[in-house]
């Protein structure tokens, strides 16, 4: 498929697979995992009440599911979410972007891995994992597979995420 | 709701169903939960500008309602290994979105039981918009 | 309404009675998202290290944001977030509209993120406004304590117009 | 931020610099989630309230144009003065897209319990000039002394 003739994928687009961006700080809070819980409308008190999640167990207020903290915010940067949309892009003759979908996979169990609670600060690790060419009904796309690891304070790697974005 | 264990789930179940209906109000506490402020979810002209018919639910809502419909389920003692969808179609506000959950597969190893599921959310007319696959841990009975 | 509204002795014997109080938590996504909100570019909002290295403990409140109150479902308001607490007066206004009168902050503190406060709230004032239409000016107070120090930081007195 | 301004760099009648802005939806949108305000007054312009009111554009939180008096008012404080008090109220209404400007005027100059004190008017006004959200600020200055 990448050998076609008419292939979008470049060289430097090959040789970036598997490269590590720049880490990206994100900050679990009390404040942010309550404000996700509320917007996506859980009712589980362990995303609420830090004497609730102390009492399942959990360090502190848990971060709910697909909350990975939020990274820190600098005036005049992009702000974008490492792993989702954002990231590096290369020049492809495809105006339009989709996000295709995204997948969690969290590692709780002590002691490689941990639940993610408020007071966590997490390390994001982006990185391309593939791309892919194929034609739908939206016509030829570009597809591709970023991998984003999370690792917390302690050194445990306790997320990862995969996303796909689709260029057409 | 009572803790759901191992023993008691069969390939093919059902899950309980969460269903939602995102208010305008609900899109912008998702922006603020999120982090994510494009327009297209709360602002109709900008919608409009971008080719839309109007407003529509952010993708990754529909992922964290997954998330709540598996979180609810599992309970206490069980646990999200792994959960994710496809953003397939677009759903509006004020339109019911249907989170539902059919399991595939289970299995124990390593001394964990692991349950295997096809997630979606689902349109009123049944289209799924979202589908996506997840892997939970549940409680054994001894 | 039949009769004219009239302040009385009854609700006047209400200033002062201090509802539960509630949690307020300043933290650094909060104290940013709040700067973003208003459009403020000033680092020391954001910046952590450039606070401390001006003197703050991290980085600093902006004017007007005094922490976000803990929320849970069915505690709060899930419009406005506010505390939905026991104690504290209770009054029977018989009017409908509702109008955001103004806001003063009185600061005898710098509030940073990190800062946890505990906020109690009380009726501070009424006043009757007649003409074609009664309006009544109602002010609550609110004093926030931090609660690492027990210090009071900060008054805020907010004024809701009834009528 | 600019210079830090000492006790002694200000007058009586000297004005701010002004702080302008231009609310769209996306930063009440903003404001909401950093206020914790999601009232659909300020971001949702079918909401039945706006049509009750016999608008068709979306209000600015009063609060929002408080916080935007009190950039104007830090900034004057600067990173070593204090901001003791400041306190408005709503007047007018402000809508979406339109531009608001804050600002402050001294109004006097005071020494009282071992602290510089400059008394400030401030408000913001609309395009038309019209102050909608007037109030008075109190902050205390570091003297070069």
């Amino acid at each position: 498929m990448t050998q076609a003739p008419d292939s979008v994928i470049t060289d430097e687009m090959r040789a970036a697979i598997g490269v590590e961006g720049p880490p990206a700080v994100m900050e679990v809070e009390k404040t942010n995992c309550r404000m996700y819980a509320r917007s996506v409308g859980h009712t589980d008190p362990i995303f609420y009440d830090e004497a609730a999640a102390k009492a399942r167990g959990y360090r502190g207020i848990v971060a709910p599911p697909g909350f990975l903290g939020t990274p820190i915010f600098r005036p005049g940067g992009s702000g974008a979410v490492p792993g989702e949309l954002g990231g590096r892009t290369f020049s492809v003759p495809y105006k339009r972007i989709l996000n295709g979908g995204t997948d969690y996979e969290y590692f709780p169990d002590p002691p490689d891995g941990d639940a993610i609670c408020a007071g966590d600060t997490i390390t994001a690790r982006s990185k391309i994992s593939g791309f892919e060419e194929a034609t739908g009904s939206l016509g030829p796309m570009l597809i591709t597979t970023r991998e984003t690891t999370y690792t917390n304070q302690h050194g445990k790697v306790v997320a990862k995420m995969y996303g796909t974005l689709i260029q057409y | 709701m009572g803790q759901v264990y191992f023993e008691d789930v069969n390939e093919g179940d059902e899950i309980p169903q969460l269903k939602k209906n995102c208010s305008t109000q609900q899109l912008v506490l998702w922006a603020a939960g999120s982090g994510d402020f494009y327009q297209i979810h709360y602002d109709k002209d900008f919608a409009q500008s971008t080719g839309l018919k109007g407003l529509i639910v952010h993708g990754a809502l529909k992922n964290a309602f997954l998330g709540q419909l598996l979180h609810d389920w599992v309970g206490e003692q069980g646990q999200i290994r792994r959960f994710g969808c496809s953003y397939r179609g677009m759903d509006e506000p004020k339109q019911d979105i249907l989170c539902r959950g059919v399991v595939k597969k289970k299995y124990s190893d390593g001394g964990k039981h692991y349950v295997e599921l096809d997630v979606w959310t689902e349109k009123p007319d049944g289209k799924k918009t979202s589908p996506g696959t997840a892997i939970v841990t549940l409680p054994g009975k001894n | 309404m039949a009769e004219p509204f009239q302040i009385t002795d009854e609700m006047r014997a209400q200033f002062g009675i201090d509802g539960d109080p509630w949690t307020y938590e300043v933290t650094t996504t909060s104290v940013r998202m709040y700067a973003r909100g208003i459009g403020s570019e000033d680092p020391i909002h954001y910046d952590v290290d450039f606070a401390k290295s001006q003197g703050f403990r991290s980085i600093v409140a902006p004017l007007g944001y005094l922490g976000t109150p803990v929320y849970a479902p069915g505690s709060n308001d899930p419009t406005f977030g506010f505390p939905r607490r026991a104690g504290g007066p209770r009054l029977n206004i018989p009017f409908l509209g509702l109008l955001d009168g103004g806001t003063e902050t009185e600061y005898f503190d710098v509030i940073c993120a990190g800062d946890v406060l505990e906020e109690t709230s009380h009726l501070a004032d009424l006043k009757l406004k007649e003409g074609p239409r009664q309006m009544l000016f109602m002010t609550n107070e609110s004093v926030y304590k931090n609660k690492a120090t027990g210090k009071v930081v900060a008054k805020q007195r907010l004024t809701s117009i009834h009528m | 931020m600019a210079d830090q301004t000492y006790f002694e760099d200000v007058k009586e009648g000297q004005e701010l610099p002004p702080v302008k802005i231009t609310p769209d939806k996306q930063q009440l949108v903003k404001f909401a989630a950093g206020s914790g305000d999601f009232n659909p007054l300020h971001f949702d312009e079918k909401f039945p309230m706006l049509k009750a009111m016999g608008l068709t554009e979306n209000i600015v939180h009063g609060r929002f144009k408080y916080a935007q008096v009190g950039r104007v008012v830090l900034a004057l404080a600067g990173y070593k003065g204090r901001v003791k008090k400041f306190g408005v109220s709503y007047r007018g209404m402000d809508l979406l897209n339109k531009e608001i400007t804050a600002c402050g005027v001294v109004t006097g100059k005071r020494q009282e319990g071992g602290e510089n004190l400059v008394d400030l008017d401030v408000w913001t006004q609309d395009g038309d000039g019209k102050k909608t959200t007037p109030g008075t600020a109190t902050v205390a200055l570091p003297s070069r002394g």
